[in-house]
């Protein structure tokens, strides 16, 4: 090959390289084989906490049952090893895949367009502020707390360079005619589920659009969005692709109103029709293309509606398979069994001398727990038991948070877990 | 017999007409789920809680069904050649994808406390030390979640440190090369910047001219891809960077393209302020049909204070811990980035090792000159020099000859067995064809592209229409784009039955 | 256009043509193997060692395409109907697979002490409980491999009975239906005994004369598969149970189509002395492509002595171990059997409880019955009456009528998008088309079945050409058989290059 | 569908079976639902020894480092769902890979033709004895110690069906007339390399057919057993294929001579063309077929080579894969590594004070451990210290097994096994 190029050696295709710096010192480890590497990687593994550790942590991320064919099916290399489907002939996996996700997140959210999914929940929650500030011409956005501090951390970061202004509001009535959207999170960052359809009129009252960040497992259980007035509807879909991994990938859903739809960020997937019949004879058959990609970067280019470009459709395709999986009762019944089982813990850890579990109205997932000693204290006391508790809150606003710590029981939460929850908490209850 | 055969070819389904909600039937399932025999709490108030959901109701070994027949109906590195340029389409060992997946990984939870995740942070530590060294840029920051992110991330670090000099309110343009990918002047634009658009010169590299001329002190930064979408060295970017440094503009570099000169040259001694990588490509974690990726963002010392959260820092105590720099950008995922991802980088990383790492960029460019002087005279060539990863050649002949265009040639691929290259990228060159072999197609894989290419040539010289109408072979023909873009039907909206 | 069409379509390569070994080259490897960096212990002497031994030399992406583009050359149950008689194809949950491979199962050593296997040898005496449940037979043995080593297991424990009654040599000669299984009379004769063949009777069922008749001091056992292999309940077999023990003889049961019966009636109680099952057919894990599967015999407290070894026992002290059989036959396979089928097969049985065992064979005897009456009367059915799990029609008279066999019919049905049902099998049946849609076939599929089987009923009146000339839109058409056994190719030879 | 086919109940299509039997009473566990069913088999698995626990058994089954594609293709779902191939046009996945198995098969063994695999090594090698029965018309085998019991017991089973006499003999030249085989394990159960040509030439002297019952890993450093004689060749697959399982599912390696093709048992898959060029023209493509049938039991029935019909066809595809992907040199190296890595940690044994590494000639991977203490009370202390010991063979008759262990060490033994080994047998004697 060398010759037939017409170099000697392959030094010779870098002379466009500046020598000064060609080839420079890089320290980096020596080469692994595939056996050493496994080891490493199983023995780094080991150093992360037990799998089977009892953990209470959620506060945006949730232990699920996902159903087994969720990784069977995404694991299918044709899906795993494709680029984004330029070609729609030999990529109608990947297209028409998509579009049973834009499918499944419509329905959940009861939005009238989808798009493939964004980075993750915080993301496409602070292009929902983009959009809105855009179609309202208005450079400010109301967060109605509780939210997600990483969510309102990503909505400044994408602001910032937007010369948005973020306000963090307590109620839907602080919405003003500044505000381009108000921002409300379901269930809310403390587990409580919200009335959405009053904030939604708040925000439609103050000429500002409403957007629901909205947990897609609990909609399984709670009203959809777009029924109590939303005008998007963002979320995370991870947790229902598969095991959280620290945090990512993820996938964010992302929703809106049909008038919005050319302002949406993202790819869009549509179906179509062959231009011809196919050689066989017959009508032309159905596929599916990416469309409407005059908002996209890679045409438009600074007149963009983002500058997204690859996101994570596997991380969409798993959250998909999960959801269809279930299908409309399974959904409804995990959710169900989420809640059953989160509030049967809640009321045990309640029942514990020295405990309370105070509550800001009705909830899904998680709940806040007071103990006999500091939050900090009984976190402590927790992991000295071999239990990784709830979520810190003690340092929140809202006064039910006050000493409390943020635990999640979900339908995957072995009662085993919970059990030893309960033995530990009485434990340190009967110690203080 | 032959002509009859067509006959004998019983009428195939329009697969693609039935979504798994027009499969099935009521009451199907694919897993149940566990009863609940406790004590029921009553559930909230109705008004909280939604009337039926409207999902598909398949058996389990329906959906599987579905599902593995979409994916024959799709084309992925592992079924063959797949040289879009700038996109990297290597070949993904499997074995990262294995230890990614290790449930001591997969099961961490994101907000564990940092004792109970340092296997994790540990890795990325290590991963983080690695791309310092390979970028010669000294701060890493991990949450990216792809290129573009990165992009945004590096921007916004610019426009901080600019508003730190106080020179933001002045500093409100940023100039791209008209050859930049997309997402470059969309996430100035998302910056809220101004672009400026530098012309590409004869050599294929930026014209210096217009930038000395442009380069005032009303910008804030120039983006620059090395090697840039031409598949070429950017020459004497070392003394533009000077110029920028002059200028008290930043020097932003998409490092999109790294596995062309991966352990030959590093940004950062060229003179970089900050650059972003796309370990879905480099570094060979698979593309997914459209992500998940990974764009760390690296940088100097200089604006290491402005990373986006979290990064990461290793104690006195020895931990590893997730901490915000004193000026960060602030988050760009709701957690620490696309985790997953980056074992996978880091896995494949030390698989490689440097010896490694070079090897790939070696073998990189030289297939893809093998690549440009084995299709060397068949198609026009409009910077016929050397290349680096990818060649980018152009149909203006076979369109201007034949009436063929690139479009008709990418689909006319399909039938020859291949994945077609990017077409119309980069814009400056008409009738583009940007072809990027990568390091793990073998000769032969090559040459029988090539080859394809050739009789396509050929093809389009003798039969223009039989690439006008092509593909024949695929699963499905040429679809009608226009009306799925000006009548969109985007979500399943009802239909028949039967699984 | 249409006609100019397959022209259009560049030469197919001829796939088979080049195995592994004609591809990739010299020097290329998928993986590597860790240096030894410790001192050097010298080889054995030369003459105990090899020279080169050939194989492939593919690159990792190299050898993954090879495969995957073989994979795609293969028919599974996850990629339609697949009714092959007797054969019991049906969906196999995922999860299966998943529990089978837990590490901690997975891992485990077939020498471990029973302390360290405690987690298999639960779930196996748990298996074994099920299965003796489910037969009516108490004892059982996991250790055979499959259907056939499992009838070998059976026939052995009768001939070592028969020797501890000191009737071996006088008893040579065991009873098998002509409608049985080509592995009952194979497995006779691989004990040692002579072969009676019992016809049919007009009902389906064994001659009951021809029993009585055969039946005397030099029977060992009969062979009897329930249900048959015409799908059929075999009539008064509790009373042939009965007349076999009056003559001193056994009745061993083929149980391979336990699906059909699952949950509704039980070899023991219908006087079986020792049955063996197909747990890769009746209890769903997956086949393979031609195993593993698993074959379990399960008899009676008077045979359980002679069962293979190991077999479980409870200790006192709670522990699960292997233990001989005080007259086992002895062992089948070097160590314990095919754990990881009979793990997935007991997954199966927890999944379901009796409960989903019993819709099980309810489910697939509806389908069966279902997809009898859609085809009803376009096909000779030589055995009119409602079947149990399969119906086998007969391909006779579109033989006689119009030249086509089941041969082509079979083929035919490959056009259509189906997996062929069993051909020519059972032997009484002449152009057999033996067909059994299971339980997780839809009705849509059974449907859809019918509606293709109906549609060659009509094309080998109207087109035989086409019936023999199937199937037209496979990855192959008809293979010369004939050429292949007569001058046979059977390993690669040495041949050209490239990957 | 019961309307159509003109029943009122599901009850009715069973109204062939004896009403006296019908419905009977079956005790089974409950239904278990997906989630609840892998945290019962997670929980049983945790049952086991955990699988980093330093575990020196060999004895017939052996850790290896298998390759990650061979565990990803081999899960492709066309390949593990797919029944025997009778329908040849749509089951070339199958058929191919089964003539790359038998390619492979044939030059590890140095035969002339191989089946697509048997159920195990031992129900192999049993077959062999049976087929050298049928072609001298002998008897009687003779089984040349030491060879794994488990393969002798399998044998002895087999025979006694045939009638077959089983001899164990300790030398080759104990084979006489009677006999219709001699067999020989390579390497050898107490773990030494044989040479295999002295034997194959006591056995043809003898007029009998010689048996090799060879490790096909080791036959990456070791001759071919085809070019010192042999006329059968078995061997056992699984360890290549993935975990043990606890020994199973395996797959039985059957490779012969020539002239023994039609007398071989099982599946041989040979390759073909089409009849007819293909609808777009050219020649008739190459393909695979079921061949040579008329010796298999659903033709030849109670006059067939064996009865079997199902065997283990996904366990020899997991085989092939790992062959291959090693390749030429990484099998040599692979083979070698596990040579010098037992070599070593054999000599950390003997060197310890106390401790002797007896050896009956040259060896591969095993080697017999003679401590300060009996065998069962070396084998209890280390067990006590979290190791599970080489197997006891100090029941054995030979001279060398007297109060020893048989540990294997292979190149995917972890060194921090072997490490803590060494710590704890210097610890035993210490206290000794
Ligand atoms: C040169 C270049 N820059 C930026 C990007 C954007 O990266 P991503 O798609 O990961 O956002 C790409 C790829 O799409 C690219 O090729
Ligand atoms: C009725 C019957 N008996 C016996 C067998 C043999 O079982 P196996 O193939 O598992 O050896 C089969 C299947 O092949 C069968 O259908």
């Amino acid at each position: 090959m060398l010759e037939r190029v017409g170099v000697e050696d392959l030094a010779a295709l870098f002379a466009d390289l500046p020598a000064a710096y060609r080839d420079p010192v890089i320290e980096l480890p020596p080469q692994l084989t595939e056996p050493e590497l496994i080891a490493l990687l199983e023995q780094r593994a080991a150093g992360n906490a037990d799998p089977g550790r009892p953990n209470f942590l959620g506060a945006g991320a949730y232990r699920r049952s996902i159903p087994s064919i969720a990784a069977h099916l995404t694991s299918r290399s044709e899906f795993v090893t494709a680029y984004t489907p330029y070609q729609p002939e030999i990529s109608q996996g990947t297209l028409q895949t998509a579009f049973e996700y834009q499918s499944v997140v419509c329905e959940l959210s009861g939005m009238d367009v989808s798009n493939t999914g964004l980075y993750d929940v915080a993301s496409a929650t602070a292009e929902a502020c983009l959009l809105a500030a855009r179609v309202t011409k208005r450079n400010a956005v109301a967060l109605l707390e509780p939210i997600h501090p990483g969510t309102a951390d990503v909505v400044r970061t994408y602001a910032y360079g937007a010369g948005i202004r973020v306000d963090l509001v307590t109620s839907g009535d602080e919405t003003t005619g500044e505000h381009a959207c108000l921002v409300a999170q379901q269930p809310d960052f403390l587990g409580a589920i919200a009335d959405l359809e009053p904030l939604a009129e708040a925000a439609h009252a103050a000429g500002a659009l409403f957007v629901a960040v909205a947990d897609p497992f609990a909609l399984g259980l709670l009203r959809a969005p777009g029924d109590a007035g939303a005008d998007i509807v963002t979320g995370e879909g991870r947790d229902l692709a598969g095991a959280p991994a620290y945090g990512g990938p993820s996938v964010g859903l992302f929703a809106a109103r049909q008038q919005y739809l050319r302002q949406m960020p993202g790819r869009i997937v549509g179906r179509t029709k062959e231009l011809e019949a196919p050689p066989d004879g017959g009508e032309p058959r159905t596929g599916y293309v990416l469309t409407l990609q005059a908002r996209e970067q890679f045409i438009r280019r600074e007149r963009a509606t983002s500058n997204v470009s690859t996101a994570q459709a596997l991380i969409a395709l798993a959250f998909t398979v999960t959801v269809q999986a279930l299908g409309p009762r399974g959904l409804r019944e995990a959710a169900e069994l989420c809640y059953q089982r989160a509030h049967a813990a809640a009321a045990r850890v309640a029942a514990l001398p020295g405990y309370e579990a105070p509550e800001r109205g009705p909830w899904f997932q998680e709940f806040l727990v007071r103990g006999p000693v500091p939050a900090a204290t009984l976190s402590a006391e927790l992991a000295a038991r071999g239990i990784t508790a709830g979520l810190d809150v003690s340092d929140r606003a809202e006064p039910e948070a006050r000493e409390a710590l943020l635990f999640a029981v979900t339908e995957a939460t072995p009662d085993a877990h919970v059990a030893a929850l309960i033995e530990a908490l009485a434990e340190i209850g009967a110690q203080a | 017999m032959s002509p009859m055969r067509p006959a004998r070819r019983p009428r195939s389904e329009d697969f693609g007409a039935r979504l798994s909600f027009d499969r099935g039937a009521p009451g199907r399932r694919a897993v149940d789920v566990p009863p609940w025999d406790g004590e029921r709490t009553p559930l909230p108030d109705a008004h909280l809680l939604r009337d039926e959901v409207r999902l598909p109701e398949l058996s389990q070994g329906g959906l599987v069904r579905y599902y593995t027949a979409l994916s024959a109906r799709n084309y992925g590195i592992d079924s063959g050649t797949y040289p879009l340029g700038s996109c990297t389409m290597k070949y993904n060992p499997k074995v990262d994808d294995l230890v990614a997946s290790l449930p001591g990984f997969a099961t961490a939870h994101p907000q564990s406390p940092p004792e109970e995740a340092q296997g994790t942070l540990r890795t990325l530590l290590e991963l983080r030390h690695g791309l310092a060294e390979i970028t010669g840029l000294p701060a890493v920051g991990l949450a990216p979640a792809a290129g573009a992110h990165g992009e945004l991330a590096g921007v916004l670090m610019i426009t901080r440190a600019l508003e730190d000099r106080g020179e933001l309110e002045l500093r409100r343009r940023i100039l791209v090369p008209d050859s930049a990918h997309g997402t470059n002047p969309a996430t100035a634009a998302m910056a809220g910047f101004a672009v400026t658009q530098i012309p590409t010169g004869p050599d294929g590299s930026l014209d210096r001219a217009t930038i000395e001329q442009e380069l005032d002190e009303t910008v804030a930064a120039v983006m620059v891809t090395v090697p840039n979408t031409l598949g070429l060295w950017e020459q004497g970017i070392e003394e533009v960077a000077e110029l920028i440094r002059e200028a008290g503009a930043y020097l932003y570099g998409d490092g999109a393209n790294l596995n062309a000169i991966m352990g030959r040259v590093r940004y950062g001694d060229l003179g970089f302020d900050v650059v972003h990588l796309n370990l879905h490509k480099s570094f060979s974690t698979p593309h997914g049909g459209g992500g998940p990726g990974a764009g760390p963002v690296c940088c100097t010392q200089e604006l290491a204070p402005y990373l986006p959260t979290p990064v990461l820092e290793e104690g006195a105590d020895g931990l590893v811990r997730l901490v915000a720099p004193e000026r960060s950008i602030g988050r760009l995922q709701q957690f620490h980035g696309n985790v997953g991802v980056l074992i996978r980088a880091y896995a494949y990383m030390r698989a490689l090792g440097l010896e490694g790492l070079r090897a790939v960029s070696g073998q990189a460019v030289l297939n893809a000159n093998y690549l440009r002087v084995l299709m060397h005279g068949h198609y026009d060539l409009p910077y016929d020099r050397p290349v680096l990863h990818e060649v980018v050649f152009s149909g203006t002949r076979q369109r201007r000859e034949h009436g063929v265009r690139t479009y008709d040639i990418a689909k006319r691929l399909i039938d020859h067995g291949f994945h077609p290259p990017t077409v119309y990228f980069p814009l400056i060159v008409e009738e583009a064809l940007m072809i990027e072999p990568t390091e793990t197609e073998p000769p032969e894989a090559i040459e029988a592209f090539a080859e394809a290419m050739i009789a396509i040539a050929e093809e389009s010289a003798e039969d223009p229409e039989t690439l006008h109408g092509a593909p024949w072979t695929a699963p499905l023909g040429r679809l009608d784009e226009a009306t799925a873009a000006r009548r969109p039907v985007l979500r399943w909206q009802g239909g028949e039955d039967g699984e």
